[in-house]
């Protein structure tokens, strides 16, 4: 049948993607557009791009079908609120390949991807309690779910490796991009004493503040030293042109099979890196910091592997055991010395 | 006897005055005809779209290429006209509850909020399994109204009972109702197989179903309440209270109109009418509880009415325009790369203009001392 | 003695959203004298002075002053030409003091800080006050003034300001018989000191007495200019009104049982305010109109709005007998009870100024069903009533029934209102000012509709300033004085002596 | 102790926009212009700001900018209310969308977004600093120290002075204000500028000072909230100045609360700010005693010949 042959393209390939920002939003769409930039020279194709979509069924689905009816037949989605219209764009537009980072739905020519964020920040956690003197990290994230709270965990595993007795204090916007509650909850935290802040959050906030008051900071998204040179010490940072240069190349070699639970990418497969290090992390601590970078990237490393206890001290992941990727996504507990308000 | 004038000796000077030294004198109009009105307007709409087209080609966009960009690719173009309709079913439903608010007076800022509510509520149904899956839709619609209504209740009774103004208070329960959304879906709602903020997706009879080959059936539901809402206003007795309330609250007072009994009602049908909208939009749209699904419709359904000047059907009218501006938005911004905020900069415009007009329909610039007598 | 020009108004004309109010109209007023202007309501006085206060821009005519001719940009330059006007209705901002209301007229309110000045100006103020024989505390808020110290302040603030053409729009209208005599004392020796004042008013008393020149003015125009000592009061009245001669007959009715009890109404003051009811006491019985007398503004507003059911808290009772406190009962349920309300103010109060003449027509017997149950209006059977109301009660200048009520003239708003009220069977009818503002033919014809009502059984009571009306129409009188009923005339009433206790002091 | 020293520390930062933009509103209001463009105003204020800031590197000019872009984007307010004559209602929520459409438009194409400035760096009053608790209270940014100054100047002016006298009368009854020759239109075209140049500090010191960086509609409710302030002040600008700490209390303490890790329902405590609003409208309302009538002509436009 014709789902057993995969995909493949009917004329040139023309590809659009559709942000969910301003395309120079500093953050999660700006790594999307840098990645755009280099595909365009590498692949010799233009790549059309719409900048401020909303997660909205209306939105998305003019914008979409415009592309598609003027000839995209690659439409990238930035977006995990885009998952339920692509779906259903997917059914509707057999012939065009769809893909959407941060997704959740697959299909025979759709597929969703996204980073295990959880591995760069880590790293970036080993950066932060090197820098650390007190052992006082804090964390500025935007909504407690899956996808935040394994990179809250990670930067603590990761900081604990460095300094066992690091505590993380971690403080929810509530919002992707607020700088005006990201600024009060970095100062928040370092009023009390935290002296690198960590982030996932869609700007550059936590550690400008960090670098106004003289402490350091980790990054998301992006290299962050752009922003804060001084207190940057690590930044995770996505790499999608990794991923999606091969992956681009599939499609347009015909016979493109999505995986049906679509791409979470880890640091070997090209979904996320780090940029370190800042000069406040000593040189004995770079070079366990890059070993283990080189170890994740040749997928000789897991990050979440059993015994795992929570803050309170139930055991989640037994010893021995590798969490699924459903796990993952479903993560609701912290690890030991994470504060929060959840 | 015959009246006669004090003959006063006065020559009187007779000059033209140069165009300059002219003085008018503004006067309030009390009346004009329906026409003049219609016309001024237009007027006012096309100096709107004037306005709107420069700064469009001002940004760029090829000024032959708009007209084939609103017209033709979005109008005459089936999946267009998908498109149009599809965003304009819940902005016809907004523009009916802003019209109801309106014409009791109350500045109904909380239609964001009250969708949000129309929209848990129906999703409430769906999470607690509520009735048989036959009754699930009906019963998501009925609920959805109810929410919607009830958190436009307390604004209402702030007012009639406390003078506190709606405007702040609509608005300061949309934040309220936008954080409650956010609690739900990154709480106890969020879809347990991702845990992703958004409700477990509805089953296929939770949805709404489409009416006509890729047409939902939002168009015909919002039809039927601008329909509802134009006999309610035009051909009940309700609707003559009503009237009073909007054209003089202390007349209708005094004739007899119970006039809080009025307003209540009626903001609450506005609410009413908001929640469905948020009904349609996570029913018939988007499938589930999103987190941003009522973005910007609060804007648009506030504009919608004051456009229709509250009349329903104009309201319907209205929203379709509103929709193709969207829709014709989005396609620009797919071709010639401009930024989504000129959709609601050009909306703005709008309202600017054809709020203005009102000043020529309601007052009169009169030529004073200089011109002939 | 030849006396000087000092302010010509010239063929001037002006109207007002289509509607004429002054054509043609010419005034001259002389240094040293006192000028009347006369005319009746609507007549376009108040337009007139608006226009030499350079309030209002006419659309042709022109102002000399001195015999100069001047365009008046505004009342700034007005000012500066030293013409100063007290308005028919007060110019005063309520929560500032007297000193700052005044300190607002002054041009250049001399050197100093700006305490510095008020301070300077409230001594100013006690100082001038003296000199035209009242008192004035320049510190007390204007809200807090009574109507008569309202006025004071007026006059205070134009004089303040140099005013030497002074223009008085119905200064006597608000004031008693003394405190208007002393007022108008004021003003003759101000003009005789070289000063014009313009004096308008409606009393012929005061022209005869205090006026130098007497102007007449009738629908919008200037009738004639004349020494008021060279004509009778009957003529100067006929020139006023025209040649109709106004004053219906009395004709006494046939009084009944007894309808309703108002018992101890007072306002409950909120603060700041001054509460105007000071315990009502009334009783009113079917087949009699009550005529209530007074100097506007003792509280006959207040008291008529209780009645009827509009804002404003009291305390006390109105009890409709056999039914009970009317005081909680809605204005749905008092329409239901047979009580018809007719408020002096017809837009404010009656009619929807926007919406059609059937729907304000309509609106009266909603509740009963008589147009359809509550999801549905009967159009046809509306257009019915209205249209046959329209005939009964001689409506005119009815072009279409859904045309907005707004462009009924005031004659016929009224009786558009008096249809609504009367074509339904009514027990008890309140009636404020129901003539004000009407023509002749007008007013008879609501006097007619109120003495059917009264014939046919109803409690009438009649709430008016205008005397003569009171006299013609009333079987009974009340006079209204301080927010009470002070005195009760059965008939023959006695006019000078209801005329004494309307301006008595309480 | 760290949490209340920190919490009263940060105070001041927050509640000054607040206070700045309700002082704005007051001015205009008193003229009897109901102003609801606040929240658009400034958040002109907040991109203009950060655009001067950017191009040349000076906040003292760049919060110059921003109140004078807000005051020339308030004339099509002006225009709008004073001059045609439309319901001021509707002439304020256009204008909070044109703002919004406005300042989304240039900040993106211009690619504002995200990008961060280097602010005011604070002032210590040295021996106040010191102090056990509350010294932080006395570490912020010159526009701080500069706000209870301003308050005073127009507090000053609007009490004591000629002018301000008459633009309060020109709020309370216009047509008096017009027939002793004050130029009604003209006060209120004045007013509206200078409260806008106001509210637009308020939306520059949220960008330059506070947030230093810029994002579409990053004022997020603050000019609303501003518009409830002075309901609940009463049109009083030291009442409103108290209102405006009060709010910044509430906002300085959610981070710190969170900064604690003490747990709370996270989005309920993003509520409180606009709960809070709500709270003080309501019994602002309730107790009648709080005095102060809201300016007699406010809301309604003048037109000299028209009969009241
Ligand atoms: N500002 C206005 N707008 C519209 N119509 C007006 C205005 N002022 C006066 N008129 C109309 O002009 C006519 C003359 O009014 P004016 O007030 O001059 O009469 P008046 O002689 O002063 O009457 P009164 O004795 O009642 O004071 C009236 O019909 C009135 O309705
Ligand atoms: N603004 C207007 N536009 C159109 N027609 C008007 C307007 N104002 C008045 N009219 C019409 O002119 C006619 C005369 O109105 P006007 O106010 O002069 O009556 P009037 O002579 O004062 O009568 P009354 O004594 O009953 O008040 C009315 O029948 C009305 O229909
Ligand atoms: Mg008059
Ligand atoms: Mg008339």
């Amino acid at each position: 049948t014709e789902a057993d042959e995969g995909l493949t393209l009917k004329g040139e390939p023309r590809i659009a993607m559709l942000y969910i920002s301003p395309r120079n939003d500093g953050g999660w769409t700006q790594a999307f557009d840098e990645a755009r930039l280099k595909l365009e020279e590498r692949l010799g194709h233009r790549i059309q791009y719409v900048e401020s979509v909303p997660e909205n069924a209306s939105s998305i689905r003019p914008a979409a079908e415009r592309l598609i009816q003027r000839g995209a037949n690659i439409i990238i989605g930035t977006a995990f609120g885009y998952s339920d219209t692509f779906e259903d764009l997917a059914r509707r537009h057999p012939e065009v390949a769809f893909l959407n980072g941060s997704g959740t739905t697959n299909s025979r020519n759709l597929q969703s991807f996204y980073g295990r964020t959880y591995e760069s920040q880590y790293l970036c956690g080993m950066a932060a309690a090197a820098a650390s003197k007190s052992g006082r990290l804090g964390f500025v994230a935007a909504n407690p779910f899956g996808q935040v709270n394994w990179t809250v965990n990670a930067f603590a595993l990761g900081a604990q490796k460095i300094n066992p007795d690091a505590t993380v204090t971690v403080i929810y916007t509530g919002s992707w991009n607020d700088p005006v509650r990201e600024r009060a909850a970095a100062a928040a935290l370092i009023d009390r004493g935290a002296d690198v802040i960590g982030q996932h959050v869609d700007s550059p906030t936590p550690q400008i503040v960090a670098q106004e008051r003289g402490v350091f900071g980790t990054g998301h998204h992006r290299d962050m030293s752009e922003f804060a040179p001084a207190a940057t010490v690590c930044s995770s940072v996505w790499v999608w042109d990794r991923f999606l240069e091969p992956e681009l190349e599939n499609i347009f070699a015909g016979g493109w099979k999505p995986q049906l639970d679509g791409a979470l990418l880890s640091m070997a497969e090209g979904g996320t890196d780090i940029a370190c290090c800042g000069p406040a992390v000593a040189e004995e601590h770079v070079s366990t910091i890059m070993a283990a970078r080189e170890e994740l990237l040749q997928g000789n490393k897991r990050i979440y592997q059993g015994p795992l206890y929570d803050r309170n001290g139930t055991l989640k992941i037994a010893d021995g055991e590798l969490p699924s990727d459903g796990e993952l996504w479903q993560m609701d507990w912290f690890v030991k010395g994470v504060i929060t308000q959840q | 006897m015959s009246e006669q004038v004090v003959p006063i000796d006065v020559s009187q000077p007779k000059q033209r005055q140069p165009l300059l030294r002219r003085r008018y004198a503004l006067e309030v109009r009390q009346q004009m005809a329906w026409y003049w009105q219609a016309l001024i307007l237009a007027a006012a709409l096309a100096v709107g779209l004037a306005i709107s087209a420069l700064i469009l080609i001002a940004a760029g966009v090829p000024g032959g290429e708009l007209l084939n960009e609103f017209v033709i690719m979005t109008v005459f173009d089936a999946q267009s006209l998908q498109a149009v309709l599809f965003q304009a079913s819940p902005m016809i439903l907004v523009g009916l509850a802003g019209c109801m608010a309106f014409r009791a007076r109350f500045w109904n800022l909380g239609l964001d909020g009250q969708m949000i509510w129309g929209a848990i509520g129906a999703t409430a149904i769906v999470l607690f399994e509520v009735g048989p899956p036959a009754l699930r839709l009906p019963l998501m619609l009925l609920t959805a109204a109810v929410c919607g209504a009830l958190w436009a209740l307390t604004p209402i009774v702030l007012k009639l009972r406390l003078q506190v103004s709606e405007i702040i208070s609509t608005l300061m329960l949309n934040y309220l109702a936008s954080y409650f959304l956010l609690h739900l879906l990154y709480g106890s709602w969020k879809d347990p197989r991702d845990s992703f903020p958004y409700s477990p997706p509805f089953q296929s009879f939770e949805r709404l179903p489409e009416f006509f080959h890729g047409y939902s059936a939002g168009i015909p539901l919002a039809v039927v309440i601008a329909v509802f809402a134009l006999w309610l206003i035009g051909f009940s007795r309700a609707g003559l209270y009503l009237r009073f309330v909007d054209a003089n609250p202390k007349v209708a007072d005094a004739v007899g109109v119970p006039l809080r009994k009025t307003i209540l009602a009626t903001v609450l049908l506005s609410g009413a009418m908001a929640g469905i909208a948020g009904f349609v939009i996570t029913s018939g749209q988007e499938g589930r509880l999103t987190q941003s699904f009522y973005q910007g419709y609060g804007f648009s359904g506030i504009l919608i009415a004051f456009l229709a000047r509250n009349n329903p059907i104009a309201a319907l009218v209205v929203a379709l325009l509103i929709a193709t501006l969207f829709v014709a938005g989005r396609s620009l911004q797919v071709f010639y790369q401009i930024p989504f905020s000129m959709v609601q900069l050009i909306q703005a415009i709008l309202v600017i203009c054809v709020a203005s007009s009102d000043f020529f329909i309601r007052h009169r610039l009169r030529r004073v001392q200089g011109g002939e007598s | 003695m030849s006396k000087h020009n000092a302010i010509q108004l010239v063929g001037i004309e002006k109207s007002f959203d289509g509607f004429k109010a002054l054509s043609h109209a010419n005034f001259t007023a002389k240094w040293g004298e006192v000028h009347a202007l006369l005319g009746e309501n609507g007549a376009g006085k108040s337009s007139l002075m608006n226009i030499a206060a350079g309030l209002y821009a006419p659309e042709a005519g022109s102002l000399l002053i001195d015999d100069n001719e001047v365009r008046l940009s505004g009342p700034r330059a007005a000012s500066e030409h030293r013409i100063g006007m007290v308005h028919q209705h007060f110019k005063l901002v309520r929560p500032f003091t007297v000193a700052e209301n005044i300190l607002l007229g002054l041009r250049n309110a001399g050197a100093g800080g700006f305490r510095t000045r008020l301070r300077k100006l409230e001594r100013e103020i006690v100082a001038k006050a003296e000199q035209l024989g009242f008192a004035v505390d320049p510190r007390k808020p204007a809200a807090a003034l009574s109507v008569a110290e309202q006025q004071r302040v007026e006059i205070l603030k134009v004089l303040l300001a140099g005013a030497r053409i002074l223009i008085l729009d119905e200064p006597t209208a608000v004031l008693t018989d003394q405190e208007a005599e002393r007022l108008l004392t004021t003003v003759h020796a101000f003009a005789r000191s070289g000063a014009a004042v313009i004096l308008v008013t409606h009393k012929m008393a005061d022209v005869i007495r205090y006026a130098d020149q007497v102007t007449v003015m009738r629908a919008g125009r200037t009738v004639q200019t004349l020494d008021p000592r060279s004509i009778s009061a009957d003529e100067l009245v006929r020139l006023t009104v025209g040649e109709s001669a106004p004053a219906g007959e009395y004709q006494a009715g046939s009084r009944g049982e007894e309808r309703l009890a108002v018992k101890d109404l007072r306002s409950v003051a909120s603060a700041g305010e001054r509460g105007m009811l000071a315990g009502v006491n009334l009783r009113l019985h079917a087949g009699e109109i009550y005529g209530l007398a007074g100097v506007g503004g003792n509280g006959q507003s207040e008291l008529a709005n209780a009645l009827m059911g509009l804002p404003g808290a009291t305390e006390g009772e109105i009890e409709l007998i056999g039914v009970g406190d009317l005081r909680s009962a809605s204005t749905e349920r008092r329409r239901e009870l047979g009580i018809a309300a007719i408020p002096a103010d017809r837009y404010g109060a009656a009619l929807a100024a926007d919406l059609s003449i059937i729907d304000n027509f309509c609106i009266g017997q909603i509740h009963s069903g008589r147009y359809g149950a509550f999801w549905r209006l009967k159009r046809s059977q509306m257009e019915t009533d209205v249209a046959e109301a329209i005939r009964t009660f001689d409506v005119q200048g009815v072009r279409s029934l859904r045309q907005k009520a707004a462009l009924l003239s005031g004659g016929n708003a009224q009786k558009l209102v008096i249809a609504r009220e009367f074509s339904r069977k009514v027990k008890l009818v309140f009636a404020h000012s129901p003539s004000r503002g009407l023509d002749v033919r007008a007013a008879q014809a609501v006097h007619t509709r109120l003495r059917a009502a009264r014939d046919a059984g109803a409690a009438v009571l009649l709430i008016s300033e205008d005397l003569d009306e009171v006299l013609t129409l009333a079987d009974r009188i009340g006079v209204m004085n301080s927010g009470r009923i002070v005195a009760e005339f059965d008939r023959p009433a006695d006019r000078q002596a209801i005329g004494k206790a309307m301006v008595d002091h309480v | 102790m760290d949490l209340i020293a920190s919490w009263l520390g940060n105070t001041p930062d927050f509640a000054v926009p607040f206070a700045l933009a309700a002082l704005g509103l007051i001015i205009t209001e008193r003229a009897g212009v109901l102003s609801l463009g606040a929240e658009g105003l400034m958040l002109v204020g907040a991109l203009a700001g950060i655009g001067a800031q950017l191009a040349y590197g000076s906040a003292e000019l760049s919060l110059l900018i921003a109140m004078l872009s807000a005051s020339v984007v308030s004339i099509l307010f002006a225009i709008m209310v004073v001059l045609l004559r439309i319901n001021q209602v509707i002439a304020g929520l256009s204008l909070v969308f044109f703002c919004q459409g406005l300042t989304g438009l240039l900040g993106t194409l211009w690619g504002w977004t995200n990008r961060p400035v280097s602010g005011m760096s604070s002032i210590s009053l040295w021996p106040l600093s010191e102090l056990p608790l509350i010294g932080k209270v006395f570490v912020q940014n010159p526009v701080v120290y500069l706000t209870p100054l301003i308050f005073l100047a127009v507090v000053w002016f609007l009490t004591r002075s000629g002018t301000g006298l008459r633009l309060r009368a020109v709020g309370e009854n216009p047509q008096a204000a017009d027939s002793v020759g004050i130029p009604v239109l003209w006060y209120r075209v004045a007013a509206i500028l200078a409260g806008a140049a106001l509210i637009g500090l308020a939306g520059g010191y949220l960008s330059v000072l506070s947030t230093k960086l810029w994002i579409a509609d990053m004022t997020g409710g603050r000019g609303w909230i501003a518009i409830a302030l002075v309901i609940f002040a009463r049109w009083y600008p030291w009442r409103a100045l108290m209102g405006a700490l009060l709010f910044g209390c509430v906002e300085a303490l959610i981070p710190q609360l969170a900064a604690a890790g003490i747990r709370l329902p996270q989005y309920f405590i993003l509520m409180t700010p606009y709960a809070v609003t709500l709270g003080v409208m309501i019994w602002v309302a309730a107790s009648k005693r709080a005095g102060g009538e809201q300016p007699g002509a406010l809301g309604i436009p003048f037109v000299r010949e028209e009969r009241r």
